[in-house]
């Protein structure tokens, strides 16, 4: 099915009605996906937004329950799931989110606060007619123009949008588009992504044999142990868990954490098994392409780029699995 | 920018740090090298000789160097670093707060007429104020008229708006902060051993992101640093929501020269911070 | 690793504690306190298996994870040394107090793969904490065991864990022999003084049908397990327990991983022989 | 944000325990009155006040925060309150170039035999504040919300 460029902003106005919408915008002069007013510009310009998506499900600071204390400790759970729709999203952060859903619902336990936001989203993802120079999602096993985990995909072919339902929620979307849709139209050829990286399932084997390698003391030096990357990363999950105490009441919340700091994995009495910036490097990249690949099968990067866009070191995770990948050529 | 002159530079810096390396004056070299893109350096640590030669100098020799000495306190040799003006500031903030020795650092001087960054606009010092060896000639400073006209020319216009118009802006600011922390990581004067704002069970400072604790974070660090700031430009750089952060360091700086005096950080090696000391007759409005 | 123990209380959300309460609390050590912990209508919070572990919080101050050292009908008890923070506001506390509990969580001792084998349990400290729990199951089951040693040391007399269980209750058990050992002795003291380590060394235990529960501070472990290589024991036979920063308790947060596991719901309990194939992260 | 009924200021002073605090207690003793809503807090020496303080008693709901210490030249420890000087005449100026008003963060030089001094000062500063009106400038959210009158 197609949808004319100029219906879009009308087919946004129909899914709004039900529920939030996302869409990438400036805010600030900062790129991010944010609420749309009905009005406010959609940004499709850019390939990435800055900051990624994660936050609609996973916000960097969320209420999990209130309490009170006293004689009689209360606590009641603080549930925030509204309908939300994200609009916009390219395939890389949809991988993303894929990831995300693994960790929170999969293992033993299903995290509710991201399930009960998981369910209420719907996804429209829409293919990259171009890609950044940081762009290297084809080289972790994507396609700039194909989200399969979407509920909707759409693809940019000029004056049209490609628009294909993947999921029952896509149908429904479908559905409610229905008066704007026109049949035909075909999807454009996927852009290329400039930059290639030598990534391979073999890597991720190669670095779980790695960890005592020198190769950490020397790509870790650079590193200055500040939070960017993983907050810019559009699939860093870990969070901290804290209380917003106001004397005998408050809320407990949970924010995103980064393995790069000193207090992330240091214990009561000071212990910290992970004591500098070798160790902690080596751990988030370990965590990235070969840890997260032995627990639940896949990558958890995506390829997006934006973390060796926004380092504020010039640190690259792309020269980094080069590196890895000569690593082995070397000692074949 | 002279490029054949600086293309000389390059190749007498590689010359010099090889030869340093082979005669063993140094353990390492910091310096900048090529990243996958042109338009980008990174922090290049050489420890043999022959790596002397994927040293770089270019108009994206951006990153400060002068804080990695903070990794190797102790270093059996010392540590060559390549100082630019904002580097070599770097390095007398550090020796001024006692966090590395003089003596374990030789520094490599590298003449600067700016990078493709604009706080190297109003630049004071482009040549380096301290150094062991200077590599080529220094280059012509810019004149103190355009440097000091530059220099708070920023604050003052800012200081023009109403109140509430002052903390409109500041409260959308810290509204976009991610607290990420990579101001205060690639600040040469921040250099505590652990930051306040990681003692979350002191109290200090809450974990949770909003306006309020973003706030509290902003103007602790810029008042922390605000005397003992360099001007290096590094924090506004490396901010990945692009947070005007040296306009809140640099009011300090305005102050501290109206009321105490011209003053100028990490110039002289051996200068106490403004807050670390006092006058008998400094001006007394509280009453 | 083991199976994992789903059965909870709590609300259906794995993050929000249950609130229970301290029934009562004995000082062990002038640093370690036991806590009995019910529901509010006196009832058990949960069955753990033994080793498995349990949130606890004082919403305002913290939350941490604690190893489940004993169970009744109708409690679960828990020994906590003032070390920190929460644990101090824990010492504060007076029976009746009410707090946050969620779990059980992690692995627990694999019992199946000890029945019938003779048992060496080495404590160090706090470290006798999480296989007391173990302990007692054994005691409960006693026909399922052979001969059980416990090697427990301290570093002074008064810092031992469990006095009555140490002088009363245990060594009254069928088959079972107490060694225990301080690190400095007083003027009262006649037992053994010397390291956990060189004990187990004079002890020498054979590894002939013989497993191991190991627990105690890390620098406890590491010489420890090195006595009981030379002594012979296989790596499959030696059974320890691991300690790292949680936050969740759930495998979701990040801060306890070693390599791909989490320590939360992976282990805490693992085999020097697993522990083999983790990176050396701890 | 319009201004509540029952709204009274709430101010924080930071009191030097020498002159300031001598003060307000020899204040009491000659039955002076002052106003309720100044909350006395004691320090050693007002050189201990640490600017994050003044940040926090605002994000915390205050409506104006207070340094009082010995005159210069007076101080206990000699040189204390000459780092106060210099500290707080900084501070001050970067509140206000973040937009606080200059009358919600003041220092003064109270000794402790000016007890009228410190009965004045407090019952003045507490009229400019009410004033003012209250403070919603870096305040947390829950404050801002009504705090402790939110449920």
């Amino acid at each position: 099915m197609q949808l004319d460029k100029s219906d879009l902003q009308e087919a946004l106005r129909i899914l709004s009605a039900e529920a939030g919408v996302f869409v990438p915008s400036v805010v600030e002069g900062v790129s991010r996906f944010a609420l749309w007013d009905g009005e406010s510009s959609i940004d499709l310009s850019r390939v990435n937004t800055e900051l990624p998506p994660k936050d609609i499900l996973f916000p960097q600071t969320e209420k999990m329950y209130s309490y009170k204390m006293g004689k009689n400790i209360e606590i009641k759970e603080i549930i925030d799931n509204p309908k939300q729709v994200v609009f916009g999203i390219r395939p890389c952060d949809v991988k993303s989110i894929g990831c995300m859903d693994k960790v929170f619902l999969e293992k033993t336990y299903v995290d509710s606060f991201y399930a009960g936001k998981r369910e209420n989203l719907t996804v429209i993802s829409v293919g990259c007619t171009q890609t950044d120079r940081t762009c290297f999602c084809d080289s972790m096993g994507l396609s700039p123009s194909d989200a399969p985990g979407a509920d909707v995909m759409m693809n940019d072919t000029g004056d049209t949008f490609v628009v294909e339902a993947y999921t029952d929620k896509g149908k429904q979307v479908m559905e409610a588009w229905k008066p704007l849709l026109k049949k035909g139209g075909k999807k454009p050829a996927a852009p290329e992504c400039t930059l290639k990286v030598k990534m391979s399932p073999e890597i991720s084997v190669k670095l779980s044999k790695m960890f005592e390698h020198p190769i950490w003391e020397e790509v870790s030096r650079p590193c200055i142990g500040c939070a960017t990357c993983t907050y810019v990363c559009p699939t860093c999950y870990c969070f901290d868990m804290n209380s917003d105490n106001h004397s005998s009441e408050g809320t407990k919340f949970r924010c995103w954490d980064s393995c790069m700091f000193s207090d992330y994995s240091r214990m009561a009495g000071g212990h910290n098994p992970r004591p500098g910036k070798k160790e902690r490097v080596r751990n988030r990249y370990m965590h990235k392409l070969s840890y997260f690949n032995e627990r639940y099968e896949t990558s958890l990067c995506a390829g997006c780029g934006r973390c060796a866009d926004k380092c504020p070191a010039h640190m690259d995770i792309t020269a980094f699995i080069d590196r890895v990948a000569e690593e082995e050529m070397e000692n074949a | 920018m002279n490029d054949t002159l600086e293309i000389k530079r390059e190749a007498q810096l590689r010359e010099t740090a090889r030869r340093l390396l082979e005669d063993g004056t140094v353990g390492y070299i910091i310096g900048w090298g090529t990243t996958r893109f042109e338009d980008k350096t990174a922090p290049l640590f050489a420890a043999k000789p022959e790596e002397a030669d994927r040293l770089v100098w270019n108009e994206y020799c951006i990153n400060s160097l002068a804080k990695y000495s903070l990794d190797d306190k102790y270093p059996e040799k010392k540590i060559g670093i390549c100082v630019r003006g904002c580097d070599s500031r770097a390095v007398n903030r550090l020796v001024n707060d006692k966090q590395i020795e003089r003596e374990n650092l030789f520094l490599i001087g590298m003449p600067c007429s700016g990078k493709e960054n604009s706080v190297c606009e109003g630049c004071s010092h482009k040549n380096p104020v301290v150094y062991d060896i200077l590599i080529g000639e220094p280059v012509e400073e810019n004149t103190e008229e355009k440097a000091s006209a530059e220099r708070f020319r920023e604050i003052e216009e800012f200081e023009k708006m109403s109140p509430d118009e002052r903390y409109e802006f500041w409260a959308k600011q810290y509204d976009k902060c991610i607290r990420c922390y990579a101001c205060r990581n690639i600040c040469p004067a921040c250099s505590c051993k652990e930051c306040y704002a990681d003692q979350y069970m002191v109290g200090w400072q809450g974990k949770q992101n909003n306006r309020a604790e973003s706030q509290v974070y902003g103007l602790t660090r810029a008042y922390h640093v605000g005397d003992r700031c360099i001007e290096c430009g590094e924090c506004e750089r490396v901010c990945p929501m692009g947070l005007p952060i040296m306009r809140q360091t640099k009011k300090m700086l305005k102050d501290i020269n109206d009321l105490f005096g011209n003053y100028e950080c990490g110039v002289e090696s051996e200068r106490a911070p403004v807050l670390g000391e006092y006058d008998l007759t400094d001006r007394d409005e509280f009453m | 690793m083991h199976s994992i123990n789903h059965e909870c209380t709590c609300s259906s959300n794995p993050l929000i504690p249950h609130v229970c309460q301290v029934t009562a609390i004995k000082q062990e050590t002038p640093d370690v306190q036991t806590y009995r912990i019910q529901t509010l209508d006196g009832q058990k919070p949960f069955s753990p298996m033994p080793g498995q572990l349990a949130m606890i919080s004082l919403p305002d101050v913290g939350e941490a994870m604690f190893s489940i050292t004993a169970q009744g009908e109708d409690y679960i008890e828990s020994a906590i040394k003032n070390a920190g923070q929460l644990t101090q506001a824990f010492h504060e506390m007076t029976p009746g107090q009410q707090i946050g509990v969620r779990g059980p969580y992690g692995n627990h001792f694999p019992v199946d793969d000890l029945k019938g084998k003779d048992l060496l349990f080495i404590g160090g400290g706090i470290g006798l904490a999480p296989v007391r729990s173990l302990i007692r199951y054994c005691f409960a089951n006693r026909e399922d065991f052979g001969h059980i040693d416990i090697l427990y040391g301290a570093r002074s007399p008064e810092d031992l864990v469990f006095k009555e269980d140490l002088s009363l209750n245990w060594p009254k058990e069928k088959d079972t022999t107490l060694h225990v050992t301080v690190d400095r002795g007083n003027e009262t003291w006649e037992g053994n003084v010397g390291f956990v380590p060189a004990y187990l060394e004079e002890l020498a235990f054979s590894p002939v049908g013989r497993k191991v529960i190991l627990c105690g501070p890390p620098i406890m472990i590491k010489f420890a397990s090195q006595s009981l290589m030379k002594m012979g024991f296989a790596k499959e036979d030696v059974i320890t327990t691991l300690e790292m920063r949680m936050k969740c308790g759930i495998g979701k947060c990040g801060r306890c991983n070693i390599g791909s596991k989490y320590v939360c719901l992976d282990g805490p309990v693992f085999t020097l022989a697993e522990l083999d194939e983790l990176p050396d992260e701890n | 944000m319009s201004v509540e009924k029952n709204w009274e200021p709430k101010i924080i002073a930071f009191t030097c325990n020498w002159c300031t605090y001598t003060g307000a207690d020899l204040a009491g003793l000659n039955r002076m009155k002052y106003p309720e809503n100044v909350h006395l807090v004691r320090v050693p020496c007002s050189s201990r006040v640490n600017p994050q303080f003044i940040l926090r008693a605002f994000q915390k709901g205050c409506d104006g925060v207070m340094v009082c210490g010995c005159h210069p030249g007076d101080c206990h420890y000699a040189t204390g309150n000459y780092f106060t000087r210099r500290r707080f005449m900084l501070m001050k100026r970067l509140l206000e170039y973040n937009g606080i008003d200059p009358q919600r963060f003041q220092a003064r030089w109270i000794s402790g035999s000016e007890a009228a001094k410190f009965r004045d000062t407090m019952t003045q500063v507490t009229a400019q504040i009410r004033e003012l009106g209250p403070n919603s400038k870096f305040q947390e959210k829950w404050y801002q919300e009504g705090g402790p009158e939110n449920e």
